[in-house]
Order: C-alpha cells, then structure tokens, then sequence
C-alpha cells in the first residue's frame, strides 16, 4: 500500500518536474539561441523574460485545439499522451542522489533507454492519423530515425554496464570512478549525439523539419496537444543531460554534500546548452546521411568502446 | 493491372506559402516514397501585371514599379530600365550619375548575395547563417537609407542619371563599411561552407552541365555555378565597367554548392569593384539637365540589359512617340532560372527540393512580374 | 512586471477604449481576463504569410537588429500553432483563396495584421491591374493596419505592441465588453446599427481600425 | 558587324527567301524578319551555326497584327541577333522552338498566357501566371476586365 501511494505521490511530482523543466527548457533555448544570434530573447514578459513560457503555455492550453475532421479521431486525439507518457516516466529512474532513485528497479538504465522508445510508435501514429502528407512523412521519418539511434544508445550505456558491473542506475552512480571519464569519453560522445537524435533535435530533427515539412508529424495539432509534444522535446533534452550527468560523470563526480548537488545541477544545464548550441550552429542531415551515420559511425565506436571497456574491466 | 494503381506515387503540394519557397511559389511533387520522380512548379501568385500597368504610366511613373519587380535588389532593376529608356531616347548620363550607380548596383548585389546564401543556409537547416547574413545585409540597407531615404523600394536612378547625390561622409561610410565587410564574409564563409553537414548537404546535388545551363536559358551564378562565364558586365562593358578591375568568379561542377559560393565569391569582387569605384568618382552633376518632364523617346524599339543578382536582366521598351511607353517587357532571370527545378529535381530526395530551389534563388516578384 | 492584473493600464485608456462597463464581471472574471489577456498578448505567435516585398521586411524584423522575439512574438510556419497571420504583400486573385484557406486553418483565438500599402488597398497596384485584390479586409476581418511600403520594422513592432493591447482588452465571456470587438463586416453583410461608444482615436503610425465599416 | 557574323548572315539571307535582313535596329546587331512558315527552319540553321543561347521571346500587339521577337545571343560569334515574325491578330498561331531551345519553354507559356499565341509542339501549352478559367489575355490592347480600374490621367 505504501508504494502505491507512494507512486501516485510521485507522479505528481514528475508532473510538476517534467513541467518546471519544459518551462525552464523553451525559455533557456531561447535566451541561448538569441544570443548565439546576436539578439536579445525574450525581454518583456517579466524579468528578462522568464514568465514567456508561461505566457506561452497559458495561451496554448486556452487555445483552440483543432481534430482535421479527415482525422482518424481516437487515434489523433490519443498521440500525445502516448508520446508523453513514456519520455515521462523516464524521469522515474534517474539517479537524483547518491544511491537513489525514485524507483530504484534493477536494469533501471535499460528501463532508461527503452522506455522513451515507445515514443517512436506514438509519433507516426500522430503523423499518419492527422492524414496529411507532411505529418505522415514526419512519422515515418521518426520512426526510422528513432529506432536506428536506440542502437548506439543503448551500446554506449551498456559500456558503463560493463565497467560498473550492475545495471541499476543507481548502481551505476555508486561505483563510479574519477577514470571512468578518460575510457569511456568515446562512450559519452556516442551517447550524446544519439540522445540529440533521440529527442529530434539539432542536425537530426528531420520528423520536423521546419524547412521541409512545415512542422513534420504533428502539423495538424495545435492548442494544448501541441503544447504537449513541445513539452516531450524539451523535457526529453533535460532527461537525457540529467542520465548524462548522472551516470557518466558520477552526478557531481561523486563528491557527498551540496557541492556534488550543485556539480550535478552545473552539468546537466551545460549539456542542455550543448544540446541547444549543437542545434543552432548546425545544418540538417538528409535522411540517408542521417541512416548512414547512425549506422556506419556511431554503432563501430560504440561496439569499439564496449570492448575497451571489457578489456579494461577485466584487468 | 493490380500493381499498377499499387504503387501509387505520393502527390505532395509545396504550396505557395511554405519556408522553403522562398516566396509564393508552388511545386507540385510526385514522390516515390522520398525519391521525387516529377516536379511541376506552379507560378503566378505574385502576377501583378506590371508590364500592363506600365502601358498606363509616363516613363518616368515606370521607374517605381520597377523597384517592386525583383523587391530584393530594386537598384538594378531600375538601372537596366533607365538603360532601356536611355537608348530610346538618346539621354547621355553624366559621369558621376555612373560611377554612382554602378557603387549602388555592387552594393545592392552583395545584399541580394546575402540574402540568398542566407536562405540557402536556412533551406539546409542552418538558421543561424541566415541571421548572421542578414546582419551584413542590414549594414548595407542602413548605407541606402542614409543615401535615398528607403531599406528596399528606392526609385533612386532616373532617366539620364540618379535622383540624389551623395551626401558628404557618404562615400567614406561606404569605404569603412566596405573595409570590414570582408571580414563578416569570411566568417559566413566558415559558418556555412566551412560545415561539414552544410557540405553534405549542398554538394552534389542539383548538378547541371555547361552545355544544359546554356541551352535552359540560365544565367546569373546559376550559369556560372555550372562554369559558363557569362557576366554582361565583361560581355556588354557598359557603363564604367571597362576602368574597373574584376573577374568573373566560375565555379566548376555546377551543383547547389557551387552556385551558392559563387554568390558568396562575387561579393568579395563587387567590394573590389565598389572601392575603386569610389575612388576613381569624379565631381559634376548627377542628373542631365535639359531632360523633359515628360520623355516621348521617337518610334522605335530598344532592349538593354545589365547583369543583376540573379543574371541578366532585359529591359524591352517599344515606344509610339507619346509620353507613354507603348509595350515594356522585362526578361527576368529569375524566371528563368526558376523554371529549372522541374529539370533538376527528379530523382532527388524531398529534403534537397528546398537546396535546389534555394541555390536557383528565385525572387517572385520578377518571376510572376 | 507587465501591467498583470490591471485592466485599465495607461495604454488601454489612452487608446481610448471603454474600460469595463459599471456593474458587469467580478473579481474572478477580471483575474481571468487579466491572466488570458497578458498571456495572450505576450505570446502573439506569427504566421508570415509573406508573399512581396513586405515579407523581406517581416524577416529583417525577426532578425538580431530589430528582433521580434523580445516581444514574445515567435515566427512559426505551420497556420495551427499561431495567433496571428500578418499578411506582408499584394495578394492576387490567384493567391486569394490560399490565403482565406490557411486562415480557416487557423485555432481560434487568432487576428490579422495587414502590412504594407498592398495588403490595406492594393497599394501601387490599385490602378489598371486584372489580378490585385484591392485590400485584405475583403476577405479577413483584420484587426492592425500598418501604413507603409514597404514599412519599416519599428512600425511592424508598433503595430504588434497595438494588437497586444487589442488582445488584452478582450475578455472570455462574451457578456462582458472591455472593447467594443469592431467586427468589420464584410461587403456584403450589412453594417450593424447599434450604438457605438467612444470613437477609438487612432495611434500613430498603426491605426487601430475605426468602428464605422469601410 | 564581325566578318565571321556578316558571312553567316548572308549565307542564311539566299538560304531563306522570304527573310529580310535589316541591320541593328536597337534591340540587337541584326535583326531578321521571317514568314511564320519559315520560322522553324531559320531557327534550326541558326542554332547550328552557333546562336545557342535564346535569352528573351516575347511578343508586341500592334493592334493589326501580333509581332513576336525572339533575340539570340552566340557566344562563339560574340553577336546578338533578333529575329522577328509577324501573326495575324485574330488566331496567332505559330511553332514552338521549345524543341531547339529548351529556354523557350517557359516564355512561350508566358506569351501564350498574355498574348494567347498558341505554339504547335509545345511540352506543355498551359497558362503559367493566370489561372487557367482567366478569360482574355491581358497585354492584348483590345482587353477589358470588370476588375481593371484604368489610372486617370492627371498629366
């Protein structure tokens, strides 16, 4: 009984966070992209614009959320959710402290980088079932860019596997070590570049590509389903720099007390930056560059690394 | 035959507003999944009917009008009007009206430059390189607004000369603007070409061969892209060309990465061009006086052309002797080179569309007139 | 802090908008007003719909020198995420029915600003053209005109700084009036005769648009 | 007039009768005027004997009849030419060089859209700028629209 309530508990929580974090996400990209572009962001809605999302989300959840009546309705109006709850409940096993988690399960880093998978399905239903050219061919483009770069993903975590000997996130957190940075840099690079493509974003955001299909799979989604998906992008940057942080760099490099805390808090908002930074200084790939990469470049470094770190465990 | 109506090709509208049309342009795609087999280009959005409402209006109502046909670079499209009404009339054009248009004319060019490699950044997914190459494109616009008083529609070269001198500091504002503006182009240069996706993307793609870009009537850094050197400034050497020291920048395998560093090569030659300009102007009038109000050039044709941004720009004018001209017809380059895509996109992928259309740099206001 | 809460800030009253009616709303419904109206006025998401010369003038002003993007105004391409369609450019009769179609597209609350001489009357088209429409407002009820050809991108944000106080002076119920919504009728529907109360004087540069219909 | 020019020029006047060669008269070096019959054949010869280049077609309406002007450009020979052919106003009618020049495409879609010359042979013979159910074709001096405010004449 406790741990039902306890997870409802939570789930407002995640709630909250994944909220907080989309509010903090839009805001700083903007601010970032700005000034990357010689221009303020947002100045006016409060201090140095921070309450401009929440201007933006209010407006968009009063907003008209229109269904094309050619729609294949359930499906369209359910797209977000399943979007949503998966990158969601990605929060749940994120190493916040030191030997804990919200829901400390044993494979927790492959709950981590599973999971979020399921997205791919939601985001070519929601193209396919708001029955327009430009939302099915984002769908499909994100269904084959997500699956090929879980493989990378997953290879680079499971090189940290390998080395921390568990595969409970916590676990991981806990046996970190200072040279675990130096084996495994090709490791956190490969994981890097596949939760960009993870989270479409900067050169891999094909499935919306703004240039080229308008707004990809959900084109036809306006008012607070829109809000929705742009909540996923963005919480989905903030989760995968906080697994990042968490887990490869030892949350804080391993340092007890606040000061591992704010180390932790430090990283997880420069990766985020490095995420927006790579997006606006960066073209995008064509879908066939995008394939190639993911599997010419990315899956050799990564099984590469997997056997350094196996040669390297072993002694 | 069952598998015929099977594999149905996909018809997907680039509609008339869309971010990578660069204006109201339509193309309509037929993809075999990403592949695109045919693309027809659908125009006439923008179709005003200039050439009908000059038949209405003096010759020198006509100028205005002018500056809204290729609303990116309005300056020498009113010169190779006023070339036009020139030659009709028999107006010579004092020397310092010359050098002023032809300084204006490069520094419109390398605006019209940047607004193109900008957008063939922004077509690729780099949006920053069109916010970095407006930026240099908004130093310019600022040295017209000191000049003529507008950012884009400037009227500023009439019949028989141009409307306003230089006001005193102009000129050296112009040399300091064009002694930094080389720096900002190098560092677009890095921003965009220098990429190694940007790279990816541009290259290869769109390829057409001299002998094509001759025959489907490209001209411009589109031709060029493909190694034609044709530049009316060398061929024609009108105006004060001949004392300018330039070359003609060719690029060699004629794909959308060529055409768009063209582009960008040619603006390091019109700041050549604009700083010998400056220094080789002399004083005296800028309007020939004794021109009437009301110019009836005598019965006859004229065609005159210069090279604008986008390649050579025709102006046709048949006049019956009254103060209206009686038939004005403007050969737009970017018409021209518009009408390649449905060339050169089959057999390329959706994502390159936008790179294609982009590197062909089309303005619609001069192609829909 | 943005003028959050007060219903009757200076701009309001100086535009010379009938504040809310003795006796009508209450608290709850003036904070909500307060709250949909500063939210909606700061994030005024913009359709380009550029299709001439204005459109070169509409991206100069989301760009670093004049920046839209302090005002909270975010250019978006797709007609189902914005509030605003700013029609930048002549529109021809070929283009006209393009352009009614992604208004429909449109979610609800949204409002047009129609920039540039072209898109208020036809502009430099107006005479011996067979394809101009003469004026936007033929065919879109359009709240902000801005003067200008093309205009400049200072008077762009002008108009966007009239249209946020438009949108702040609407309210969610329909019984209550903060502003008369003048609903320009179009051609064809006949005027509507009830009494209008304070003429809006019109700003500067962007005029609001006047109760009486064209 | 270059040699080399001058004697293509003189080889393609005995060629075709009906051509009448008259020198520069503004628009380009030579100018040419030819029968609507022979259009084709002079364009052949002259895109064998080096004009590859056709920058500008378009079209004049004098009212009693409809000239169509086409100017070549040869970069081989470093000349322009202008070669003219006079239509009947009521069905011009005349065959599309689209087969020689492929530049010829989309302007001649242009002159057929405002002038409604019909071209034989052409790729695709459709309006480019005005919509197909556009009645009349604009730049005709005789064309009227309900839509056509004419500019009064303040001068």
């Amino acid at each position: 009984m406790r741990s039902y309530l306890f997870g409802v508990l939570w789930g407002f929580a995640a709630a909250i966070l994944i909220a907080l974090t989309a509010l903090f996400g839009v805001w700083w990209e903007r601010k970032v992209a700005g000034r990357m572009q010689m221009r303020f962001g947002p100045q006016q809605a409060g201090p140095a614009g921070v309450l401009q999302t929440l201007a933006d989300t209010v407006k968009l959840v009063v907003k008209e959320d229109i269904t094309p009546n050619l729609a294949d309705v359930p499906v369209f109006k359910l797209m977000p959710y399943l979007v949503f709850v998966p990158s969601a409940s990605a929060f749940a096993v994120i190493p916040f402290a030191n030997g804990w988690a919200p829901f400390n399960t044993e494979a927790s880093a492959l709950f981590f980088l599973a999971v979020p998978g399921m997205g791919a399905l939601g985001m070519l239903l929601a193209g396919w079932a708001s029955h327009n050219t430009y939302g099915s061919l984002g769908g499909v483009r994100a269904a084959a860019q997500l699956v090929s770069y879980e493989l990378p993903r997953t290879l680079s975590v499971l090189s940290l596997v390998v080395l921390a000997g568990t595969t409970s996130a916590v676990g991981i957190r806990g046996a970190w070590q200072w040279w675990w940075i130096v084996v495994l840099a090709p490791a956190f690079a490969v994981y890097f570049i596949s939760s960009i493509a993870e989270v479409n974003r900067g050169p891999f955001d094909l499935p919306e590509a703004e240039s080229e299909l308008v707004a990809g799979y959900f084109v036809d989604y306006s008012g607070i389903r829109w809000a929705i998906f742009m909540m996923v992008e963005y919480s989905g940057i903030v989760a995968a720099s906080l697994f990042g942080a968490a887990t490869f760099l030892g949350g804080g490099l391993g340092i007890p007390g606040p000061l591992g805390v704010l180390l932790f808090v430090a990283f997880t908002v420069a990766f985020t930056t490095m995420m927006i930074w790579v997006k606006w200084s960066f073209p995008r790939l064509r879908p066939d560059q995008l394939m190639s990469f993911a599997w010419k470049v990315l899956t050799p470094v990564a099984l590469v690394q997997l056997l350094v770190a196996g040669v390297v465990s072993a002694l | 035959m069952p598998d015929q109506e099977f594999n149905q090709e996909l018809v997907v509208n680039v509609g008339p507003q869309h971010p990578s049309t660069h204006g109201v342009g339509r193309i309509l795609l037929n993809l075999d999944g990403d592949i695109v087999r045919k693309a027809e280009l659908i125009i006439g959005h923008l179709h005003r009917g200039i050439e009908k409402m000059a038949e209405n209006r003096t010759y020198l109502q006509v100028v205005p009008l002018t500056d809204r046909l290729d609303y990116v670079g309005s300056m020498y499209a009113n010169w190779a009007y006023c070339r036009a009404v020139e030659k009709a009339a028999a107006i010579d054009v004092p020397e310092r009206a010359e050098y002023l248009r032809v300084i204006v004319c490069e520094m419109q060019r390398i605006a019209s430059h940047m607004m193109s490699v900008g957008s063939s950044g922004a077509d690729s997914g780099a949006f920053t390189v069109f916010v970095y190459a407006f930026d240099l494109r908004e130093r310019i616009v600022e040295l017209f607004e000191q000049l003529c008083g507008a950012r884009l529609t400037y009227s500023y070269v009439r019949p028989g000369g141009v409307a306003f001198d230089a006001p005193d500091g102009w000129a050296d504002a112009v040399l300091a603007e064009m002694r930094k503006l080389p720096t900002g182009l190098e560092e677009l240069d890095k921003l965009l070409f220098g990429n190694v996706i940007a790279r990816g993307r541009l290259k290869g793609v769109g390829i057409m061969s001299t002998e094509q870009a001759i025959a489907w009537g490209a001209t411009g850094p589109v031709a060029r892209g493909s190694g034609v050197a044709l530049d009316i400034r060398r061929q024609d050497a009108y105006s004060v060309y001949p004392r300018i020291g330039f070359d003609v920048v060719v690029g060699d395998n004629g794909d959308a990465y060529d055409r768009a560093r063209c582009r960008l090569l040619e603006c390091f030659e019109s700041v050549r061009i604009i700083e010998q300009a400056i220094t080789q102007m002399p004083e005296g009038p800028i309007l020939t006086d004794g021109i009437p109000r009301l110019i009836a050039p005598p019965k006859g044709d004229a065609y005159a052309r210069i090279e604008s941004a986008r390649g050579t720009l025709g102006v046709y004018t048949v006049s019956d002797g009254g103060a209206k001209p009686y038939r004005v017809h403007f050969r737009s380059p970017a018409f021209c080179n518009v009408s390649l895509i449905s060339r050169l996109a089959p057999s390329h992928v959706l994502s390159d569309l936008g790179v294609i259309l982009g590197s062909l740099d089309p303005v619609f206001g001069e192609v829909d007139r | 802090m943005a003028s959050l809460g007060k219903t009757d800030s200076a701009s309001d009253s100086a535009l010379g908008y009938s504040t809310l009616e003795s006796g009508v709303g209450n608290v709850i419904l003036t904070s909500a007003d307060a709250l949909l109206g500063w939210s909606r006025g700061q994030s005024l998401w913009a359709f380009p719909m550029g299709t001439a010369c204005c459109a070169m003038e509409l991206i100069a002003a989301s760009f670093s020198k004049f920046d839209f993007d302090r005002l909270g105004v975010f250019p978006r391409q797709g007609p189902r995420h914005t509030d605003v369609m700013i029609v930048a450019g002549t529109i021809t009769e070929k283009m006209k029915p393009v352009v009614i179609r992604l208004y429909e597209q449109m979610a609800e609350p949204k409002w047009v600003i129609a920039m540039g001489n072209c898109a208020i009357s036809g502009g430099i088209f107006y005479y011996d053209t067979y394809s101009v429409v003469r004026g936007v407002d033929q065919f879109l009820p359009v709240d902000v005109y801005i003067a200008g050809c093309p205009p400049r991108p200072e008077s762009l944000q002008d108009g966007i700084v009239q249209l946020r106080n438009l949108v702040r002076a609407e309210s969610v119920s329909p019984g209550v009036r903060y502003r008369r919504r003048t609903e320009i009728p179009l051609r064809t529907a006949p005027a509507p005769t009830t009494p209008a109360p304070a003429e809006p004087a019109s700003a500067a540069p962007a005029s609001a648009p006047s109760k009486d219909p064209a | 007039m270059t040699t080399t020019f001058a004697a293509t020029m003189a080889s393609i006047a005995e060629k075709f009768k009906s051509a009448v060669l008259a020198d520069s008269d503004g628009v380009a070096d030579a100018c040419i005027r030819v029968e609507r019959e022979e259009l084709l054949g002079l364009a052949t010869e002259l895109a064998a004997k080096g004009f590859d280049q056709l920058e500008m077609v378009t079209a004049v309406d004098y009212r009693d009849r409809i000239g169509l002007i086409y100017r070549l450009v040869s970069a081989t020979l470093s000349a322009s030419l202008v070669v003219r052919c006079d239509l009947p106003a009521e069905q011009p009618r005349v065959v599309s060089l689209a087969g020689i020049w492929p530049a010829a495409d989309s302007q001649e879609r242009e002159v057929l859209d405002l002038f409604g010359v019909a071209f034989d042979g052409h790729p695709c013979p459709k309006r480019i700028f005005l919509p197909d159910d556009f009645c009349g074709h604009p730049l005709r001096k005789d064309f009227e629209s309900p839509t056509l405010i004419r500019r009064p004449d303040l001068i």
